[in-house]
């Protein structure tokens, strides 16, 4: 069997999820074995068009993204979506939800005019992802899970139970103990509880889960101090694309 | 040679995207930049209305490559801005990460991103079967320097126990020996070799120089990284809250990050800037390194930024080592991040020495402690200038050095790597629309 | 025989006796709160305490266990080798225990589970009494906490001693071992307790309760507050539901099948391949949480599967207390 | 005592594998030796395919079929999707027979009403092949079978089904609900079948396999034809893990999937509120 062709193309990002996948050292010559690696811009020079599956990661934020990922999208026969900024739109969605004359103003000052800009999209928003290795960064163990299954032929499956799940198997104390909200109860888990095993509090770079309770979650975090205005900051930190915090929800 | 274009889009092994733009009409250069055409990132919009918890998980994003020194960056702003103290055991701790996220982005810019320049490689993968060792020890040192970063930082890319205040959570004595041990019977070794191998190669940087200022930071105990002044070879010491007037931010049309410059027309920021520095607080062995490398203030080939980044590789894991052990004879004391007393209108500035080179975060905080205003200034930004400006001259200068275009184009190329640019982290404030 | 007290001083050196000739598992502090665990140094062990994060059934069931091995290439299945070591659970509360034993048998009914069923063999357990804090609720669900069923040894607390008594040959072996740490007991009887957390009602005749509660609005008013986190079911030491699932090691011919705590909580614990949920609403979910442990499975005594450990009231960060929606069926 | 870890499947051959329509495909397998499976009509057995995982699969094949025991799986996920993948002379882990099937003896001098909707048909074959068996036929009084596909390109085992169609001793009916060309026959639910059928109302034991939607419209109608609940037996699907009633998924208020059922009889389950 010939080996897969790959690519990983980068969009509005931080470059984490490309550093994330070369922190893998210990599999990395294994990969290698087993893919061909055809166009990687951080780690390489040559720039293959002929690949099978692409990788993506950033989100979508100006009129050439959108070209590109189409483009993308024609050639590839598998997409995955990788990190938050790919699979959420990430933090850099952040800015949709904010007055978008005072984000440019914030930038550009008396040039605020001059300068159209597009919301931060997930790749999902404009091309259909066929899978997702969520998170920010995207954790490279479950990349490698994904990659595995792919190369195996089998469907990636990523969780769709809560952080917590993962964080009360782990032992942790809960970060409500302390008093500190927490996203856990209502972020997929994935990452292994990443953060709050490190004692600070999750803040949902890995999506919501399906049947997101926005109503509880709120009253939780407001009885746990942090004003309506700060839950709406948490909730539009990673997830501004995939809630409303404005309206109310009801069962 | 009068009639030239070289143009090379998305330059690789690079992180961000930016573009070679050289134009000679005549005999005469009419154009030559690094065009940075990443994405605008809008970052101190976004941060505003964030309470100060806050400020440092989404500063970091601004770059993955860079979180460490943003994170740092952005706790000692928040902390200036706020009057929270630290404790001497979370400055240390802090220093031990900045080390070992210096080393483990120094190697993966030696090793991955500027090697295979050197072996004419397009990448490490074939150096992969070429020179196994070779990219074996270079995985081996990375995997340390990000296990470094997850023992104390609880993950390397976008940490998650860096808070203001100090740390959620503490690394064991266990674990600190664990790294002392790799690093005093690895890192050490392995860096040697790396030195060795360096050396051999020497003769591949092109022997280009350009006088330029050279600015990092300084202080007088210790080779700067966490903590100082600001430190120029053209004008000596400035403290760190005056750091606007060394910036100087402006705007240039082929850029979607900001330019600057200080005294001349530009300045440089990154290793080979530091080491320009602070040469003569270099610990025995990165100093014997250096010194054998010919790189002995002021170094002014740019190439040789990527030799710098071995010496520092050297100088910050002797360094590491004496951290851990003033740490274990210490003990590791089961501190809480410390909270600030009373929330309270406020600005603050943090600059930490980053990879590539001085970085500076400014935060203003209301009553509720809640972002006002920010602004963060990245050494990409600082570094993008001077690299014109080394085009401008390097073009000429390859051509009466009777190059090819071919080895002009790699040259360059090599230039831009040199500088390890970090492009994400450069626009994370558009200034100009993206442009093909 | 009159019966024999252990000072309160001598815990870490009763401890150190058992290390002699088992692993040691007790409770210890973590931050706030406690957790069990194998206890390496003696003194790290506590007898006060209210209860830990997590229940012993992480000792029996892990939170993630490989149940199969398997090779691509040799085309076999094989299970994992389960070496079973003698274990000391020091300073069990009753309630503890009868968790342990609920799950005996949901592992032993119908079919025997092995990979669980190994791990329960050659274990030791003492017990120690405990004050009931505001989340505890055992005595409602039937468990006193004078309740001393499937003991080794019982600590009684007392002010500044332990009164020691050995139930079984091995408890008598291990008090023994500790002759010299005695002293002569001069207390009598159990310390009575009080509860805060109550059923209105004993558990006898909840089970008809509950069969006629279907469409009671409490699910649906719980089911606003929930978020379905899960917390509940994985803090619970009688929830056992698991999920399974193949991973092969990348680069090998390796592989294997593990199992992982799941909690009935989330969506799509029913979700089959066609989308079909099978407890699609919330308020489902949480009635059958709470039905589970209440009205659908008994153990061979016909006792619930709730011990009143009060875990999942703790830790819900959402305040359900299940003692309050049991108390708004009866 | 020595305890057989009860989640370590056997590794059995596939000895016949053949696509049936565009999703499903049959299996024929032979444990080692070519032992017997010993199953009842109805029962389940958990397959493994190599490094993907394992899902419950109904036994298709009647009991009375020696040596090798066969399956019609639908591609729909992971496992199922590599069993698609696999080839005669490929191996696979098999678990079980699992759950409880069809007592036949109950089913002894009665008619037999068979209603099957799309892959509800597979575990009912087992049935019907044992009933219409050489040996057997005359145990049981009428067979009578209603069938309910998709379109007449979903049909499964179409041999068979023509045999049904031949056979005197059998009343085969059958309806798509949608029509594609070629098909003359009756388009609707498999409930407007119903009403044409004639029972011994005393005499008659019902089968229902489907999908989920199905029962109720089905059992509605039988009832209002006058069976009574304890007549209806039905084959129920949920989520599984294990096949050995520990993993939880399966669970219908209080009973197991797995452990009782996956056939039961309708009165059992009638007030269990999640079942239908
Ligand atoms: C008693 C019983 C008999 C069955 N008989 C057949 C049959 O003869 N032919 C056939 O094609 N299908 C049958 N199914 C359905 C079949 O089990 C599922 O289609 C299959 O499990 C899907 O697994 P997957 O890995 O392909 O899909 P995925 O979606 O990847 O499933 C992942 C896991 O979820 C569980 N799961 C998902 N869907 C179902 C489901 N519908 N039922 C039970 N568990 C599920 C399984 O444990 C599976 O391993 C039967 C189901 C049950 C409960
Ligand atoms: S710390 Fe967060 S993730 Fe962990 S249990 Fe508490 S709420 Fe859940
Ligand atoms: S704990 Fe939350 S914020 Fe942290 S990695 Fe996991 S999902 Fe992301
Ligand atoms: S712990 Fe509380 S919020 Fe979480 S699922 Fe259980 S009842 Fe719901």
């Amino acid at each position: 069997m010939s080996k897969p062709k790959v690519a990983f193309f980068d969009f509005t990002s931080c470059e984490g999820c490309q550093l994330s996948k070369l922190n893998l050292e210990d599999d990395l010559l294994d990969i290698l074995e087993l893919v061909d690696i055809v166009n990687f811009r951080e780690a390489i020079s040559d720039r293959g068009e002929d690949y099978e599956i692409a990788f993506i990661e950033g989100s979508l934020s100006t009129p050439h993204c959108i070209e590109r990922i189409h483009k993308i999208r024609r050639q590839a026969k598998i997409l995955v979506a990788l990190g938050a900024c790919a699979h959420i739109g990430g933090i850099n969605a952040i800015r949709n939800k904010m007055d978008q004359d005072e984000v440019r103003e914030t930038v550009y000052g008396k040039d605020k005019y001059l300068f159209p800009s597009i919301k931060a999209q997930a790749v999902s928003d404009v091309v259909k992802v066929d899978y997702y290795v969520p998170g920010c960064p995207m954790d490279n163990q479950e990349f490698k899970k994904v990659l595995s299954a792919l190369l195996t032929g089998k469907i990636p499956e990523i969780p769709e139970y809560s952080v917590c799940v993962e964080c009360k198997a782990k032992e942790n104390e809960c970060l409500y103990d302390y008093g500190i909200a927490c996203m856990g109860p209502i972020t997929r888990a994935g990452c292994g509880a990443a953060c709050p095993s490190n004692g600070h509090y999750c803040y949902g770079c890995r999506g919501l889960v399906p049947d997101l309770n926005k109503n509880a979650a709120k009253d939780v975090m407001e009885k746990y101090k942090l004003s309506m205005s700060q839950i709406k900051k948490r909730f539009y930190m990673f997830n501004t694309n995939y809630v409303n915090m404005e309206e109310k929800e009801y069962e | 040679m009068n009639n030239l274009s070289i143009r090379v889009p998305y330059v690789t092994r690079v992180e961000g995207h930016g573009n070679i733009v050289v134009d000679l009409k005549e005999g005469k250069l009419v154009k030559s930049v690094l065009e940075i055409v990443e994405p605008p990132r809008y970052f101190e919009a976004m941060m505003k209305g964030y309470l100060y918890t806050d400020a440092a998980v989404i500063s970091s994003r601004i770059c993955g490559i860079c979180a460490v020194g943003h994170q740092m960056t952005s706790v000692k702003a928040t902390e200036a801005a706020l009057g929270i103290p630290v404790t001497e055991q979370t400055v240390l701790l802090r220093k031990l990460l900045v080390y070992g996220a210096t080393m483990q982005s120094h190697i993966l810019h030696i090793f991955f991103l500027a090697a295979p320049d050197l072996f004419n490689a397009p990448s490490v993968i074939p150096l992969a079967k070429t020179h196994p060792e070779t990219v074996k020890m270079a995985l081996r040192m990375k995997r340390l320097s990000n296990d470094i970063c997850d023992l104390i930082g609880g993950r390397t890319i976008h940490p998650n126990r860096v808070v203001p205040g100090g740390f959620t959570k503490l690394p064991t004595e266990k674990e600190l020996l664990w790294i002392k041990d790799k690093l005093e019977n690895q890192m050490v070794p392995n860096a040697k070799a790396s030195f060795e191998l360096l050396k051999s190669l020497a003769d591949k940087f092109p022997a280009f120089q350009r006088e330029t200022e050279y600015i990092g930071l300084k202080t007088d105990s210790e080779y700067a990284f966490y903590d100082g002044d600001i430190s120029s070879t053209d004008a000596g010491i400035i403290p760190v809250e005056k750091y606007r007037e060394v910036t100087n931010e402006f705007v240039v049309p082929h850029s979607t990050a900001k330019h600057a410059r200080h005294k001349r027309s530009s300045y440089a920021v990154g290793a080979l800037a530091r080491l320009n520095n602070n040469y003569d607080k270099l610990n025995p062995l990165a100093k014997e390194v250096a010194d054998a490398l010919g790189m002995k203030p002021i170094v002014k080939n740019p190439y040789l930024n990527t030799v710098a980044q071995l010496v520092e590789t050297i100088h910050v894991t002797e360094e590491s080592l004496k951290l851990i052990d003033k740490l274990l004879t210490d003990g590791i004391k089961a501190e809480k991040p410390i909270q600030p007393e009373k929330l309270r209108e406020g600005t603050g500035v943090g600059c930490t020495e980053v990879p590539r080179g001085i970085l500076f975060h400014e935060y203003t905080y209301d009553n509720r402690g809640q972002i006002v205003k920010a602004n963060c200034i990245i050494p990409t930004n600082q570094n993008a200038q001077n690299i014109d400006d080394d085009m401008k001259e390097l073009v000429p200068w390859m051509i009466d050095n009777g190059m090819n275009k071919e080895q002009m184009t790699l040259a360059l190329e090599m230039l831009v790597r040199a500088y390890d640019p970090c492009i994400s982290c450069s626009v994370h404030f558009l200034d100009v629309e993206f442009k093909e | 025989m009159a019966s024999k007290a252990l000072p309160k001083d001598k815990i870490p050196q009763a401890v150190s006796i058992l290390k002699k000739q088992y692993k040691v598992i007790g409770a210890t502090p973590k931050g706030k709160n406690f957790v069990f665990k194998e206890i390496e140094d003696p003194n790290e062990v506590t007898l006060d305490y209210n209860t830990t994060i997590l229940p012993l059934k992480k000792f029996f069931l892990p939170p993630r266990e490989v149940i199969v091995e398997f090779n691509l290439q040799s085309k076999e299945y094989r299970g994992e080798d389960i070496k079973v070591e003698p274990k000391v659970f020091f300073g069990i509360h009753n309630y503890e225990l009868q968790a342990v034993f609920r799950l005996d048998f949901a592992f032993k009914n119908g079919v025997s589970d092995e990979t669980y069923l190994k791990k329960r063999e050659k274990n030791v357990f003492i017990g120690v009494s405990y004050i009931p804090d505001d989340f505890h609720f055992s005595e409602s669900v039937g468990i006193p906490t004078d309740l001393k069923e499937g003991f080794d040894i019982f600590l009684t607390r007392y002010d500044s001693h332990y009164r020691v008594e050995a139930m079984t040959e091995k408890g008598r072996e291990i008090e023994n071992a500790w002759e010299e740490l005695l002293v002569p007991c001069d207390y009598e009887g159990d310390p009575v307790v009080h509860f805060k957390n109550k059923l209105k009602q004993s558990v006898a005749g909840i089970r008809e309760i509950f069969h006629g509660a279907y469409n009671h609005p409490i699910w649906k008013e719980t089911a606003r507050k929930c978020y379905s986190c899960g917390t509940c079911n994985l803090v619970c030491p009688t929830c056992y539901c698991f999920d399974v699932s193949d991973e092969v090691i990348l680069g090998t011919d390796k592989g294997v099948r593990a199992r992982r705590w799941d909690s009935c909580q989330a969506l799509v614990f029913t979700k089959v391949a066609g989308g079909d949920v099978f407890r699609e609403k919330r308020y489902d979910r949480v009635r059958h949480r709470m039905s589970r442990k209440f009205a659908y499975i008994m153990d061979e005594k016909d006792r619930p599967f709730c011990v009143g450990c009060g875990r999942c009231v703790r830790q819900c960060t959402a305040d359900i207390n299940i003692v309050d929606v049991m108390n708004a069926l009866l | 005592m020595e305890m057989k870890n009860i989640y370590v499947p056997e590794v059995a051959d596939l000895i016949k594998v053949e696509k049936m329509t565009e999703l499903e495909t049959f299996f024929e397998v032979k444990l080692p030796g070519g032992r017997d499976l010993g199953h009842e009509p109805g029962q389940f057995v958990q397959v493994s395919v190599f490094g993907v995982g394992e899902a419950p699969i109904s036994v298709s094949s009647t009991p009375l079929k020696k040596g090798s025991f066969e399956m019609v799986v639908r591609r729909v996920g992971n496992v199922t999707n590599a069993m698609h993948r696999l080839k005669a002379g490929d191996k696979l882990g098999i678990r079980g027979p699992f759950g409880h099937g069809f007592n036949m003896d109950e089913f002894a001098g009665k008619d037999i009403l068979v209603i099957a909707g799309g892959i509800g048909l597979v575990p009912l074959r087992s049935l019907i092949n044992t009933v219409i068996a050489e040996s057997e036929r005359k145990k049981y009084g009428r067979l009578i079978i209603l069938y309910g596909a998709k379109t007449k390109e979903e049909f499964l085992f179409r041999d068979e089904l023509g045999m049904w169609t031949e056979r005197d001793d059998i009343e085969y009916m059958v309806t798509v609900d949608r029509k594609t060309p070629g098909w003359e026959g009756r388009v609707g639910v498999i409930t407007t079948l119903i009403p044409d059928v004639k029972l011994d109302l005393k005499n008659t034991l019902a089968v229902i396999c489907g999908p989920p939607v199905m029962y109720k419209f089905v059992i509605l109608s039988l009832r209002s034809k006058g069976l009574k609940d304890n007549q209806i037996y039905v084959s129920l699907e949920r989520k599984m893990k294990c096949g050995v009633g520990k993993c939880g998924h399966c669970q219908i208020n209080n009973i197991y999937v797995c452990q009782e059922g996956p056939v039961f009889n309708y009165a059992r389950i009638e007030d269990l509120k999640e079942a239908i």
